[in-house]
């Protein structure tokens, strides 16, 4: 067994609770597995996620973060997505200006009718970050040698 | 695994099919322009992958009576594509007896004025990649 | 520089403004700094030359609250800085007097030093630049004396002003976007060897923050506890490793590329490369977009359209 | 210092069985805040609220954490519980470690370690919570129900029988729907428009009802208890006070070539036009794509036949602006496009129909009047092949995923009526399943076989083709009796998949009702909230929401009027504290907050405060609470951090990243 399929990945994924968190929640009923490393957070809209939320996650010891909203054109709040793409278009970009893994970071759009597309989504991304291991790059910059 | 179950799994893989969305509605069969001269019909072709029942399928009429015209693949409303199947069961066939893949360039000699050009069709359709 | 003191004193006099916001002469001629002048004696050190690059417009927020006009001495590039916070409401126009002064470049006495000259004694701001050195006369070129943000300079043309004195001068002669550029162009590991290297000298003084007009509020997030990201004293390293990051996220789409924040950084962090991989990446998705140049413009981040670029185009070649 | 309490429930063996729930108590002892901790079967029953209830006194506990199942389940009837004990509802957090953790989770292990930390982030949470107030919103005590078909109509009488105003928006120029198209109904074969007119005519003149025919929702704004909608009435060039209903115009409009919409394209209409005969309202429009008048500026017939001088070709389009309490969406649904299905030559031949068109065929009304003959040629068939599941049921592409539940009834209904009326018409129905769960359905679909003589045959037909002699070859396999059949049809018709109107999309956008990938609505709950959307104050009804027959329609739409009702009848609503909130020390004023806010909640004023001593005036953004719906929009725009969004703030977020990562 490689060293990749023993490491367990701390993955945060921040839901919007209208279409996301249910989405999960129906991926749940449905009994559609995916890796207990997800721990979900609930968040009224995918608009509330604050860039530093992200950063900080990845701070204390994440390897990576998703987020999860409606789909463009479906959110609870009408727009709170839209804004959501372009902040996270723009922090994931500077994220892998400065040389972070670009998979880290993911948005995913999962309505509350895809339970199967939630648990996939979950099942991809944590495939992805525990092919690229353990998160060392957005440590104290200032701290390594 | 037993060697059943590893052929219906090579034939799973093969084709790319999964003879479990299959919902039993026979249009496959319905398509068929070889339906009459098949022991096995096209429709039946999932439950001997889903039996695991490749050698029946290997020994069947039908392996070598599809035309490759894939209209059942076109039409199978679940994606099931009845004519991969059977397209690749037979190329296990090929493969146990030591048959494999013709190189491009190694086609035209072998080109017969009189064959069927359903076969042709179903020849090139195999080989490209 | 006498007719623009002559013009500032006139107003001054004549009550039409309070106060005047310009530069002070310094120890040397490559040292002004930015002051507020209230009488004609303090005048006396009034100045305006080719080292006064500071930015003035961020100190109109204080001025905004004091009583009657400030004269504001602006260059082409710091109008657009002014007329951002025009649009964020923290200044006040009619507080304002501007004087679009003209600019053909600013000197900066790094770049000086960076042509291997030491023991500097005097230095003038005229092409070329004569140096008096410990160790003898010396000639550097303007050009090559001129601030790097000049060398991207945005044009001659000030965006907002009462009155305009001097001639200016574009003095673009290079790519906005080269050292960007070359940066995406490199490997995950190669970029980020790069930054480590830059954001590890850095020392958190907070001088690209308190320089920057677009980092203007009242209390910076680093410094309040609504994020349990305070204190510069390492409570938690959180914000140590992040500082550069948000900064760069909070002033995106508002930043006009002023440039001040590298200018000042004490330990020479190119700082405005984050700022300038923000511009890139909004121009290129949504559209040209130039801060301050426009007073009523939507934000780029408080704007969007439904068929805008999902995130997900940074895995998938990235933004180009 | 918060006094936490947490409670873990097993859920019966829902989450016990995979989660080790008294480690899960264990674990959260530990935890900072925490004063108590305790599991019990079932969290959610009275003997479990009771529990928590007891606790709450005894321990004195000023926030919990309950571990169940999502909070979208039994968050309220926590909060409930906490209030009912004294404790402010909004110190209650629930860790979600069913939907999350046990029934996703094999490994008992693993379970209860995501549960732990589950737990650890709600603690986290719950130690940063601050007691909010819910506010009140007023209720208008008015509903719209956007869509005039037979779900729409029903919903609006019993809204109306109710008390409450009611206003219908249709789109088209009669309200009737899908149901007006139809010539009979099953099991019962009672005849359509028969059951349905009184029911259009006591809509139209009922007092509470008002009808906005050839008119579509524009916009929508506002949340549950006080929409604001803007209607668009389209100009009808027809002013309805005036007309008469004779119908003269439509005799004698010179334009008579367009494709009847109601026809379903089998016969053409006039330009000016009611779309059926017992059109309500009966007054015609003019469709001014057809009008030669509005074409070309010369003709003016309708205007000199019409003695009650009803035509106003200048008549303008009028945007009508409502406020509602609550919405209804009975938007309907339409046969999908058989474009991608060549095999079954419907744009080849014209004696390839869908079940709807056939519907019309069969109709009194229709373009034949209702005789059953080919489209073709007029001939009467004497083969008719009906083909079952038509893009239903499909994995690909081509089709939809779903059943459209209704085919395999009125296919039986079809394949009787032609056998009744026809008995020398041979009828032939190509089946995959057939799916009769419903009262007297089996035995009707039995009666069709074995008293009208339908040869149902299982096997989905592979192609029709049309044969040179006019007549259709239908090539099949019968999969009973393992024989490919090629048989001679002179009729095929097609079971075509239905699909919500394609105007719901928009609809449900304006509305923010979230909608699923076939562009069906979602309900709040499949099973307990069938009728609400998740969006509070929208309801569906009928085919909206997913493929029903009438009188399931009938009975949701039953349903639907009950919930709205329900709402009119409260005077004020309480509101969702959850809202922003700015710090008035840190705000800057800088008026991105409001850029971005959906709701336009925020505005700004200048007032004077004391920060730490200095004592000036500032621009400060306000929120106004009963417009703020908490998305936290704002919140991440500010550069300042000054907006902040109360039950999401940044530190409990931050708390419970944190906590997860430890």
């Amino acid at each position: 067994m490689s060293v990749n399929e023993e490491f367990r990945p701390k993955i945060v994924a921040f839901c919007c609770n209208w279409c996301s968190y249910a989405g999960a929640d129906l991926a749940g009923s449905s009994r559609l597995a995916y890796p207990a490393d997800v721990k979900i957070i609930r968040v009224p809209c995918s608009c509330r996620v604050n860039p530093m939320f992200i950063l900080r996650a990845f701070e204390k010891g994440a390897d990576g973060v998703i987020l999860c909203g409606c789909h463009p054109g479906d959110c609870h709040y009408s727009t709170g997505n839209y804004y959501t793409r372009r902040r996270m278009t723009m922090l994931f970009s500077m994220l892998d200006f400065i040389g972070v893994e670009n998979g880290r970071t993911r948005v995913e759009w999962v309505s509350a009718a895809e339970g199967v597309k939630f648990s996939t989504t979950m099942n991809d991304f944590v495939a992805k970050i525990r092919s690229l291991g353990k998160n060392v790059r957005l440590g104290d910059l200032r701290c390594k040698d | 695994m037993s060697e059943k179950k590893n052929q219906a799994k090579m034939v799973q893989e093969i084709s790319g099919a999964n003879p479990y969305k299959c919902m039993k509605c026979g249009k496959c069969s319905a398509t068929c322009p070889s339906y009459d001269e098949m022991d096995i019909k096209p429709h039946q072709f999932v439950s001997y992958v889903q039996r695991g029942d490749i050698e029946a399928l290997a020994q069947s009429k039908s392996l070598w009576k599809c035309l490759s015209c894939f209209a059942c693949v076109e039409r199978c409303p679940r994606d099931v594509e009845p004519g991969r199947i059977i397209d690749a069961a037979r190329q296990i066939v090929v493969r146990q007896r030591g048959g494999n893949y013709l190189k491009a360039e190694e086609i035209p000699p072998l080109v017969d004025e009189d064959l069927p050009q359903q076969l042709l069709v179903s020849a090139y359709r195999r080989y490209k990649r | 520089m006498q007719g623009l003191k002559a013009r500032a004193l006139e107003l001054l006099n004549d009550g039409t403004v309070s106060r005047v916001l310009g530069w002070k002469i310094g120890e040397n001629t490559y040292d002004p700094e930015p002051a507020f002048f209230e009488t004609a004696e303090a005048m006396e050190q009034f100045v305006y030359n080719n080292f006064c690059a500071a930015n003035l417009s961020k100190y109109m927020i204080e001025a905004s609250k004091l009583e009657g006009k400030t004269l504001v001495c602006l260059k082409p590039c710091d109008s657009y800085s002014f007329n951002q916070l025009l649009a964020e409401h923290r200044i006040d126009r009619e507080k304002a007097y501007i004087i679009g002064v003209g600019c053909k470049g600013k000197l900066s006495i790094e770049k000086v030093k960076q042509s291997g000259l030491k023991g500097i004694l005097s230095v003038t701001d005229t092409d070329p630049l004569k140096v008096e050195t410990l160790y003898g006369d010396a000639e550097v070129a303007y050009k090559d004396a001129m601030l790097d943000r000049c060398h991207v300079c945005k044009g001659k043309e000030h965006v907002v002003y009462d009155e305009l004195y001097g001639e200016s001068e574009d003095t673009s002669d290079a790519d906005r976007f080269e050292q960007v550029r070359a940066i995406e162009a490199m490997s995950p590991e190669e970029k980020f060897a790069f930054f480590q290297a830059e954001l590890s000298k850095c020392i958190r003084c907070n001088a690209c923050r308190n320089v920057c007009p677009a980092c203007s509020c009242r209390k910076c997030v680093f410094d309040s506890n609504k994020f349990d990201s305070a204190q510069k004293a390492n409570v938690d390293s959180f914000e140590e490793k992040m500082f550069h990051i948000i900064r760069a996220f909070h002033v995106a789409g508002r930043c006009t590329d002023c440039g001040e924040c590298s200018r000042v950084c004490p330990q020479g962090i190119p700082l405005h490369l984050f700022n300038r991989k923000f511009i890139k990446d909004i121009n290129a998705l949504y559209g040209e977009y130039q801060a301050g140049a426009d007073v009523d413009a939507k934000g780029p981040l408080t704007s969007f359209t439904t068929e805008d670029a999902e995130p997900g185009v940074v895995s998938q070649g990235g933004i180009v | 210092m918060q006094r936490i309490g947490v409670f873990v429930c097993h859920c019966g063996s829902n989450i016990a069985a995979t989660v080790d729930v008294k480690k899960v108590v264990e674990m959260a002892r530990m935890e900072p805040g925490v004063v108590f901790a305790d599991d019990y079967q079932y969290m959610c029953s009275e003997a479990g609220q009771a529990k928590i209830g007891a606790a709450i006194k005894e321990h004195n506990l000023t926030g919990i954490v309950v571990c169940s199942c999502s909070p979208r389940m039994h968050e309220t009837t926590f909060r409930s519980c906490a209030k009912r004990y004294g404790l402010n509802p909004y110190m209650v957090e629930i860790a979600n470690i069913r939907e999350h953790c046990s029934w996703i989770h094999k490994d008992m292990q693993e379970a209860t370690e995501k549960a732990v930390i589950l737990a650890r982030a709600a603690i986290a949470k719950v130690n940063l919570n601050a007691p909010l107030q819910a506010g009140e919103s007023r209720v208008t005590k008015r509903a719209l129900v956007i869509g005039g078909g037979i779900a729409g109509i029903q919903t609006a009488l019993d809204i109306a029988d109710a008390g409450y105003e009611v206003d219908i928006v249709e789109k088209t120029p009669s309200i009737g729907g899908r149901m007006s198209q139809l010539d009979k109904t099953f099991p019962t074969l009672d005849c359509s428009a028969c059951i349905l007119t009184p029911k259009m005519v006591d809509a139209a003149g009922h007092e509470k009802i008002k009808i906005y025919t050839y008119s579509e929702v524009e916009k929508v704004s506002g949340f549950v208890g006080d929409f604001t909608v803007d209607i668009r009435k389209k100009a009808r060039s027809v002013d309805a006070t005036k007309c008469t209903g004779c119908g003269v115009c439509q005799e004698k409009c010179p334009s008579k070539k367009t494709p009847s919409e109601f026809n379903r394209g089998l016969g053409n209409r006039s330009a000016i036009y009611t779309p059926f005969a017992q059109a309500i309202p009966n007054v015609p429009v003019i469709d001014r794509e057809a009008c030669i008048k509005f074409k070309t500026g010369k003709c003016g017939v309708c205007e000199k036949v019409c003695q009650a001088g009803a035509i106003d070709y200048a008549q303008q389009d009028e945007i009508i602006t409502e406020k509602y309490g609550a919405i209804v969406v009975a938007t309907g649904f339409d046969t999908i496009k058989l474009d991608k299905y060549d095999e079954y030559a419907y744009n080849q031949s014209k004696d390839v129909i869908t079940s709807l068109e056939l519907e019309r065929v069969m109709n009194a009304a229709g373009p034949t009047k209702g005789h059953l003959e080919r489209l073709s040629d007029g001939k009467a068939p004497k083969e008719i092949v009906f083909i079952q599941c038509v893009g239903s049921r499909c994995a690909d592409a081509r089709g939809k995923g779903y059943c459209s539940k209704i085919c395999c009834m009125y296919t039986a209904k079809h394949a009787m009526l032609i056998r009744d009326k026809y008995p020398d018409v041979n009828v032939t129905v190509f089946y995959i399943d057939v799916r009769t769960p419903g009262k007297n359905f089996d035995e009707f679909y039995r009666r069709a076989v074995e008293e009208y003589g339908v040869n149902y045959i299982k096997g989905q037909v592979g192609k029709v083709a049309p044969q040179p002699d006019g007549s259709l070859l239908v090539q099949a396999a019968d999969l009973l009796d393992n024989r490919q059949i090629k048989m001679k049809a002179d009729m095929v018709v097609l079971a075509t998949a239905i699909e919500p109107d394609p105007s719901v999309r928009g609809i449900a956008t304006m509305l923010t009702a979230s909608i699923d990938t076939n562009n069906f609505l979602t309900e709040a709950h499949p099973k307990l909230r069938p009728v609400e959307s998740p969006t509070a104050g929208v309801f569906l009804s009928g085919v909206c929401q997913g493929p029903k027959d009438i009188p399931e329609t009938v009975a949701q739409a039953g349903a639907a009027a009950v919930k709205v009702i329900g709402l009119l009848a409260k005077d004020k609503l309480t509101t969702n504290p959850c809202t922003a909130k700015p710090d008035e020390l840190l705000c800057n004023g800088c008026g991105n907050c409001a850029k971005v806010c959906p709701y336009g909640a925020i505005t700004y004023e200048v007032r004077q405060i004391n920060d730490h001593g200095i004592r000036e005036e500032r621009r400060l953004a306000t929120v106004n609470n009963a417009l703020c719906q908490g998305c936290g929009a704002c919140t991440v725009t500010c550069p300042s951090g000054a907006m902040d969004l109360q039950g999401f703030s940044n530190r409990q977020l931050i708390a419970e990243v944190d906590a997860i990562c430890r």
